[in-house]
């Protein structure tokens, strides 16, 4: 009874925490370039919507997942020149394209939320794995994105730090000059990674309309895109840590319906208004861990994040 | 290849900043196999140009032939391409990343994946070559500023540089250190290749170069050999006039303790211990010069004392007033000034005015307004009265001071620090980025407070400085007190070595004078 | 090789250059705020166009049901009231660059907070100037207490103010719900009994027995609190020592700290004024113009602030001047359907500013600028 | 009492197909001249599928009945609280001559402005004030086919074996809890040892919510799962598992997968509309209480009303039953008051109901010190017996 508790609890959060996952991942990248972009809620918004409704419209949720990358790139791309390019605050840019974004998601999805038979993504059991006890149901059971989700971590870590590029990426969120001299050129790797996120959180978007809660629903992010910035800074900027806590995440979301059932809880329900909290105050708490832990390693921010960098141009 | 005597030809190039022509119709020959240095004030136009010919910055008019060739640099990349390498006057390495990666940033050949055991060998088998020993897997943070410098040089070799720009490399040596560099660069000098160097010491320049070209405002003064040239006559051709080399400074007068530091201990940035035990005491009437190489703790010492830094241990006391928890406010209500290193990072507020940053020290003060108000009329007389006696070029005191010229803002800064009537006055590298006019007018203010019964602590990478304004020296190394002198009896070679963290030889080996 | 390469590299440089102006000439700084609305109303149009409108007959609705008629001022100062109040909070923190975003949450706090004297921690009858007074200094209170959780731990672990103030809004929306539908609901619906009369805040219709004309006029005296606030703050900013220090660690931290500033205790101070006054405008709006605590009392007011603040550049008197704007671009969307029409309007317009003020800083050179 | 769609942080809106043709477009709504012109306030977008959406449906069911007497327009997401007030004051003032409000929030706002333009008609539905002249206020006895829905549920369960159905709830308010409970009975006719695990969630409309519970409910057993709530995400669930759900408030809830949906108790409101507005164009319009029963031809049971034919998942064995009862429904033989007739048990296994006792109105709305309304004795706060043993409602 516990350990099922305990699996269905997992395989649920792994299965929500998948849209978190690609959103932070993304923002891993951009951040570790050195340009941080708030606008994350708002690009998968708009990932979420155009996915939705090009599934719709064409039958092919794969064509609705690449035009949501498509849409979140270019958003994206738009704070990569308002902040790259013409130096703007990267915070009120990314608060910007939030707003951005979800207004004009609602606006293009509102003929979509009615629709109720889009395409959607195929829950895929992986064969003999699924059978596995324990293991089977938490990871081998699930919808095909998820399997791109837990892909992607490893992936993303591998990149950052065992190729060439990788080093490239960390070396210009970190002292920009430096790569720039080795003639790397980092605004336009920085527009690189700045439309990488940008797409990954379009992934993110699309994720969660042709997946986890396959349908078009506006505001439908619920604030996912605030909690990736904040599992990025949990993270410490990698992305094995990062799908730690998109899957906790996931699970501390599914949390608070299963515990209704639980003995305690079937006696003091009103504890659910409180335990609806616990995904929030779970993201506090995992700052509060990362703050401590960050003093413990000095691992910190790249260093360059939030500045734009010109050559010709010093000081600040 | 086309056979020209020249490895670099600059020809009519000239590169304007918004407000500053820093380089005016600039013809610059390097011949190849030759140490060539540039020489030039603060702000003559050396690393402008240097940037330009690595690629770095573009010229808005001339041309460039290397070994004859016009070529046109977009990139530095390009730049490397050519066989033009260069080390930058602040080091262009990633702390956070290893040598090896650090040398093959940017390299493409070495394929997609990284190959660390691969990577390591390369740097390894440059670094024989060269004897530049350094290893590898080595962190740049974890290595000092000479291993550093190494570093730099190995990534600009492994890249195949056949010219090596060397933008101020001993600015931070210890003078052992500079002297390995030398021996170094000698050594690839025989090897053929081609080497620009950048330095405001004259007596190194002589000692090595083999030709020497000088800029002035932007402008060539002259190039010519090293050979017969005194160095009176560059200082001369650097500056256009004629130039003092000495600076009044009576006798000293030492007065009370003022600055007592009793065995301190401070963390760093990374919480990694940065001061050790430090204690020293600074009286009234005196300067106190700390020599040492950067990245040794004196941003950590000047930062202790100002209240900035918590301390582990020990206690700091001024004026009598004996603190084991100093703040920031304490010790300004306590009577020390500060004049820090950065002047944009620390020492002002960049987007401000002139006289929102001339009253940052006082605005507490009943005379700025009475209670939690601030007059603002006060502000503004009294701002116009430091801009004044103190002759800060300045539009307005209006004007945000991240306008200003460095020279300007740190005087803005010094009229601050100044005008409190300090008891103890702690400047950190006070004339650094400054020409010699206005270095001339700081260590004269600085004198002039010392006559005037402040105690001043100051510390400075610069042992001409220390050696020419100090009363006492000490030296600080990995966040100890290595050695103490009275400067009348102190010796360059010695400290030099302190500064290392050589053992103190308690007799001082007989020297020529060098300074 | 290297020739060609230059040659056809020549040709590529002759052209647009870029360049940072040094000085932004007087007519520039003049038109900018100008340039910048238009082409906001012109993006806004074409995106408008793209969703099958017409965005004449929509501007044009807007402004007149906003700005048309009395009743549309008074609606319009409604929505500005706690625009005001909260951008004023949201711009206090800005100010020293503590990215508070949660002022939505203080909101609903200071609204949760003010709810509670008027309904059940208060005699019924407290005299009205009383009930009012304690529900706006407990609404204050309420709000700079939700934002001071966040401004100790960015002052004392350094922890992203960003993150935990949003946070922190998801969780006060969430306890508003415990209470609306639990202890404090009307019968088990979502939303409290309404407030006696005497917590409710004055409005001018309340005077058309002597004024008829002041009749539906029901803009209430929020307004001249949120006023007060903004002269009072415009103040502090000019001509106070406090406000000064602001300015600096807002510019600088470094440089505060250096001149003897307590960063950590200002940090915590200005973000208890800023919840403060997030706070403030949930009293304002329950107490004004809802009576009662519901669920959604607030149409996301903190989010908007934040736009509303910045536009303003941080300035009260002209955070007075854009709230009025958004309050009429909310009056006038809400007979606009769809309504996400508003929210996109504001995305578009923040984005054309933060974006369009910097080029305008920019002056674009033709001509070659390499190598003769 | 009226479940709010649209409960999320910020406001959810939509636009659809209304008179004009442009999907996506943007209207302003405005009086026709020489029509009689009616105006909807909707809490949520017309396209959520669900409460709203059944609104609409009923508008236009107006619109087609009455033809071209009236014109009709619509607000859709519309919050609560401030902007209500003021959005139906100015579609007074822009000459409406009716204006429904369907969302409970919309109550104090809408008698506000009734008393201001005694000459506009307004109807608000799910609440409990009315003026006796032009305010009335309008809710129907969803109950009686929630308990329908019950036991087609149990039959279900009974069929697969299995003994567990789930039901998520989305307040615990009178409405949810009346619902739920008529649920749990009517599973109890056809499956006395079954039990209902409820989920509460918390709000009337969130989609990701909506489906962690259903896979909360499923993951503990459940066969059958049964929402009270807005989306058709819970019927998605029991499609990927296999399983069986319940969709509400609208017709078209069942579409994402009528294979695992076993019905939708749904609201038709054009029939009362209808009648209202005519009433309004005779002058015979009384600002009353009006509370429809099955037998008003507003509510619907998907599979089971005229012209249907039962999804596929209804077990064979229970459809006569249903049939049978919502005949007696549909002629007004009984209604809510039959099935909350007693002896009813709760939860516990206490006698709540006595034998031969029926609930009264205000019983069955939980209702309280609500002037010209009488207050409940046995009021709408307890979970009837079939309900997992230990619930409790929340607070
Ligand atoms: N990126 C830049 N932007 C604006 N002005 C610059 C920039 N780089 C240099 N300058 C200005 O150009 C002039 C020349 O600077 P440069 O750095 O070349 O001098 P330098 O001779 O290397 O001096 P130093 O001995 O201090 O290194 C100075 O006035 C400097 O302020
Ligand atoms: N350079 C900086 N940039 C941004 N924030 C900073 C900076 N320095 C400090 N802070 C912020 O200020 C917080 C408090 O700093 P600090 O402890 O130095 O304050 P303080 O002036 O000593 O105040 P107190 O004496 O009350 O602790 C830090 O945790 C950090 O969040
Ligand atoms: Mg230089
Ligand atoms: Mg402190």
């Amino acid at each position: 009874m516990e350990l099922a508790f305990l699996v269905t609890l997992l395989a649920a959060g792994i299965r929500s925490g998948t849209a978190i996952l690609f959103a932070t991942i993304g923002e891993i990248f951009a951040e570790r370039s050195g340009v941080l972009n708030l606008g994350i809620e708002g690009m998968m918004l708009m990932g979420a919507v155009s996915a939705y409704g090009v599934a719709f419209a064409t039958g092919n949720p794969w064509l609705g997942l690449g035009v949501a990358m498509g849409v979140g790139g270019l958003m994206a791309l738009l704070h990569g020149m308002v902040t790259i390019s013409l130096r703007a605050d990267q915070v009120v840019s990314g608060l910007a394209l939030t707003f951005l974004g979800s207004g004009l998601s609602a606006v293009l999805g509102a003929p979509l939320v009615e629709v109720r038979t889009a395409p959607r993504l195929p829950v895929f059991p992986i064969p003999v794995l699924a059978d596995l006890p324990i293991l089977g149901p938490i990871f081998f059971n699930h919808n095909v994105i998820v399997y791109i989700g837990l892909l992607m971590a490893p992936l993303g870590w591998w990149y950052i730090h065992r190729t060439r590029p990788g080093m490239e990426l960390r070396a210009i969120g970190e002292y920009p000059a430096a790569a720039d001299v080795l003639g790397i050129n980092v605004n336009r790797q920085r527009y690189a990674y700045v439309v990488f996120g940008g797409m990954m959180a379009g992934l993110g978007g699309a994720s969660l309309s042709l997946a986890i809660t396959p349908l078009w629903i506006e505001d439908m992010t619920a604030g996912q895109g605030w909690i990736a910035v904040g599992l990025v800074i949990f993270a410490g900027w990698d992305p094995l840590r990062a799908a730690l806590g998109s899957y906790l995440f996931g699970a501390i979301r599914r949390l608070p319906l299963d515990a209704q059932n639980l003995p305690f809880f079937l006696a003091y329900p009103q504890l659910g208004y409180f335990m609806n909290m616990l995904p929030y105050l779970f993201v506090i708490l995992l700052m509060l861990i990362s703050a401590r832990s960050e003093l413990r390693r000095r691992i910190g921010a790249p260093a360059a994040l939030g500045q734009p960098y010109v050559r010709e141009e010093r000081g600040v | 290849m086309t056979t020209s005597p020249y490895a670099v030809e600059m020809r009519g190039i000239t590169k304007r900043f918004p407000g500053v022509l820093a380089n005016d119709r600039v013809d610059f020959q390097v011949r190849k196999g030759e140490i060539h240095a540039l020489l030039g004030e603060n702000g003559a136009g050396k690393s402008t140009l240097m940037n330009i010919l690595s690629g770095l910055y573009r010229p808005d008019e001339g041309e460039i032939a290397i070994h004859g060739q016009v070529v046109e640099f977009h990139s530095p990349r390009d730049a490397i391409r050519h066989g033009v390498g260069m080390v930058h006057q602040h080091f262009m390495l990633t702390p956070s990343q290893s040598v090896a990666e650090n040398v093959f940033l940017g390299a493409r050949e070495i394929g997609f994946v990284l190959n660390p055991q691969r990577m390591a060998a390369e740097v390894r088998r440059i670094a024989e070559q060269y004897r530049l020993p350094v290893d590898p897997n080595a962190k740049i943070w974890q290595l000092s500023v000479g291993e550093q410098q190494r570093v730099e040089i190995i990534k600009i070799l492994y890249r195949g540089a056949e010219i090596l720009i060397l933008d101020e490399p001993t600015a931070v040596l210890t003078p052992q250190e500079a002297e390995n560099l030398f021996v170094t660069l000698r050594s690839m000098a025989a090897d053929n290749k081609t080497i620009i160097f950048i330095s405001h010491k004259l007596e190194e320049v002589l000692s090595i170069a083999d030709r020497i070209t000088v800029l002035r405002s932007g402008r060539v003064a002259a190039t010519l050999p090293a050979q017969g040239v005194t160095k009176t006559e560059l200082a001369n051709l650097m500056v256009g006039r004629q130039v003092l080399f000495q600076l009044e400074k009576p006798p000293v007068q030492r007065g009370e303790v003022r600055l007592r530091l009793d065995k301190v201990c401070a963390l760093d940035d990374k919480q990694l211990p940065a001061l050790c035990e430090v204690s020293l005491t600074v009286h009234s009437g005196e300067i106190v010069g700390v020599a040492g190489v950067a990245g040794n703790g004196q941003r950590e010492l000047a930062e202790a004392i100002c209240g900035l830094r918590p301390l582990t241990a020990g206690a700091i006391e001024v004026a009598g007033e004996r603190m084991t928890r100093p703040t920031a406010r304490r010790m300004i209500d306590a009577g020390v000034a500060y004049v820090p290193e950065d002047r944009n990072a620390t020492g002002s507020a960049p987007n401000l005015s002139v006289a929102e940053n001339l009253i940052l020290k006082s605005y507490r003060r009943a005379e700025m307004g009475a209670g939690p108000f601030l007059d603002l009329s006060a502000m503004e007389r009294i701002a116009a009265s430091l801009v004044k006696s103190f002759n800060i070029l300045t539009p307005s005191i209006k004007t945000p001071v991240r306008k200003l010229s460095g020279g300007n803002l740190q005087k803005v800064l010094l009229a601050r620090e100044i005008s409190s009537q300090p008891k103890v006055l702690i400047a950190a590298s006070p004339t650094r980025g400054l020409d010699i006019g206005a270095t001339e007018s700081v260590r004269s203010l600085l004198l002039q407070e010392r006559s005037q019964g402040a105690a001043i602590l100051l510390i400075s990478e610069d042992l001409d400085e220390i050696f020419a304004i100090s009363d006492r020296i000490v030296v600080l190394y990995e966040g100890r007190i290595m050695g103490e002198f009275e400067t009348a009896d102190a010796d360059l070679t010695e400290v030099g070595l302190l500064m290392a963290g050589g053992r103190t030889p308690s007799e001082s080996f007989a020297t020529q004078d060098k300074g | 090789m290297t020739s060609q390469t230059t040659t056809l590299t020549q040709q590529r440089r002759i052209g647009l250059r870029i360049e940072r102006r040094l000085e932004q000439p007087l007519w520039l700084r003049v038109l900018t705020p100008f340039i910048l609305i238009a082409a906001a109303l012109l993006i806004g149009a074409l995106l408008l166009s793209l969703v099958g409108a017409n965005p004449w007959v929509v501007y044009n609705k807007m402004a007149s049901i906003a700005f048309g008629s009395a009743h549309g001022w008074s609606d319009t100062t409604i929505k500005a009231t706690p625009l005001i109040l909260a951008g004023l909070g949201v711009s206090i923190a800005f100010r020293m660059r503590l990215w508070n975003i949660g002022a939505e949450g203080q909101l609903f706090i200071g609204a949760w907070v003010a709810t509670g004297f008027a309904l059940f921690w208060l005699p019924r009858d407290t005299p009205q100037a009383i009930m009012l007074l304690v529900m706006a200094i407990g609404g204050f209170v309420g709000g700079a207490l939700w934002a001071f959780v966040p401004g100790v731990l960015k002052a004392k672990l350094n922890i992203n103010e960003i993150i935990t103030s949003l946070m922190l809004t998801y969780v006060a929306i969430l306890w508003n719900n415990y209470w609306i539908y639990g202890p404090w609901s009307d019968r088990g619906f979502g939303l409290t009994p309404q407030f006696p009369r005497n917590a409710w805040l004055p409005r001018f219709t309340d005077y058309s027995g002597d004024f008829p004309f002041l009749r539906g006029i029901t803009a209430h005296a929020g307004i001249f609190l949120a006023l007060a606030v903004a002269i009072l703050l415009w103040f502090v900013w000019k001509r106070t020592k406090w406000g000064y220090e602001v300015k600096v660690i807002g510019d600088n931290p470094r440089a505060g700290q250096y001149a003897g500033m307590y960063l950590a205790r200002k940090i915590m101070a200005v973000m208890l004024l800023s919840g403060g006054l997030a706070g403030l405008a949930g009293m304002a709006e329950v107490s004004g113009v809802v009576h009662r605590l519901q669920e959604r009392f607030s149409p996301g007011y903190g989010f908007t602030a934040i736009i509303v603040a910045w536009l303003a550049k941080l300035n009260p008197l002209a955070i007075v001047l854009v709230a009025y704007l958004f309050g009429g671009l909310l009056v006038g969307s809400d007979a606009i359907q769809p309504a996400g029409i508003a929210k996109m309007l504001q995305g578009v317009v923040l984005f054309v500013v933060v974006g369009g003020e910097l080029l305008l800083q920019y002056r674009i050179k033709v001509g070659r600028s390499a190598s003769s | 009492v009226a479940p709010q769609p649209g409960m999320q942080p910020a406001a959810p809106q939509a636009e659809a197909p209304a008179p004009a043709p442009a999907v996506g477009g943007v209207q302003i709504p405005e009086p026709v001249d020489g029509k009689f012109n009616v105006a909807f306030v909707y809490v949520g977008p017309i396209g959520d599928g669900g409460w709203t959406y059944a609104h609409n449906e009923g508008r236009l069911y107006l619109e087609e009945a009455l033809g071209d007497v009236v014109h009709t327009a619509y607000l859709e997401s519309v919050p609560e609280g401030a902007d209500a007030e003021r959005v139906i004051r100015n579609l007074a003032r822009a000459g409406f001559d009716a204006i429904f409000t369907t969302s409970f929030g919309f109550m104090d706002p809408t008698a506000t402005v009734a008393e201001e333009f005694p000459d506009v008609y307004f109807v608000h539905i799910s609440g409990f004030k009315r003026n006796d002249t032009n305010f009335a206020n309008l809710f129907g006895a969803m109950e009686s086919m929630k308990y329908l829905v019950g036991m087609i549920a149990g039959a279900r369960a009974q069929a697969d074996g299995g003994n567990r159905i789930g039901y998520i709830a989305p307040f615990p308010i009178p409405e949810v809890i009346r619902h739920l409970n008529a649920t749990a009975m009517g599973m109890r006719q056809t499956c006395p040892d079954c039990l209902m695990d409820v989920r509460w969630i918390f709000t009337w409309f969130d989609p990701d919510k909506e489906r962690q519970a259903a896979e909360s409910l499923f993951d503990a057993g459940a066969d059958v799962v049964i929402t009270g709530a807005d989306t058709p995400g819970p019927v998605q669930v029991a499609g990927e598992r296999g399983k069986w759900g319940v969709g509400y408030d609208s017709r078209n809830a069942c579409d994402v997968d009528p294979e695992h949906c076993l019905t939708v108790p749904y609201w038709e409101w054009g029939p009362e509309y209808t009648r209202l507005v005519q009433s309004m164009l005779d002058g015979t319009f009384v600002g009353a209480d009006i509370y429809f029963d099955v037998d008003s031809g507003s509510l619907g049971l998907l599979g089971f009303m005229e012209g249907q034919t039962p999804l596929p998942g209804v077990p064979a064995e229970v459809i006569p039953s249903v049939e049978e009862l919502l005949a007696k429904m549909l002629s007004g033989e009984i209604n809510r008051f039959t099935i909350f007739t007693g002896p009813i048990r709760d939860n516990k296994g206490n006698e709540i109901v006595p034998a031969g006792v029926t609930l009264t109105q205000s019983d069955l709305e939980g209702l309280q010190g609500i002037p010209g309304r009488e207050d409940c004795t046995i009021c709408m706060n307890w979970l009837a017996e079939g309900i997992v043993p230990d619930a409790e409602i929340p607070q």
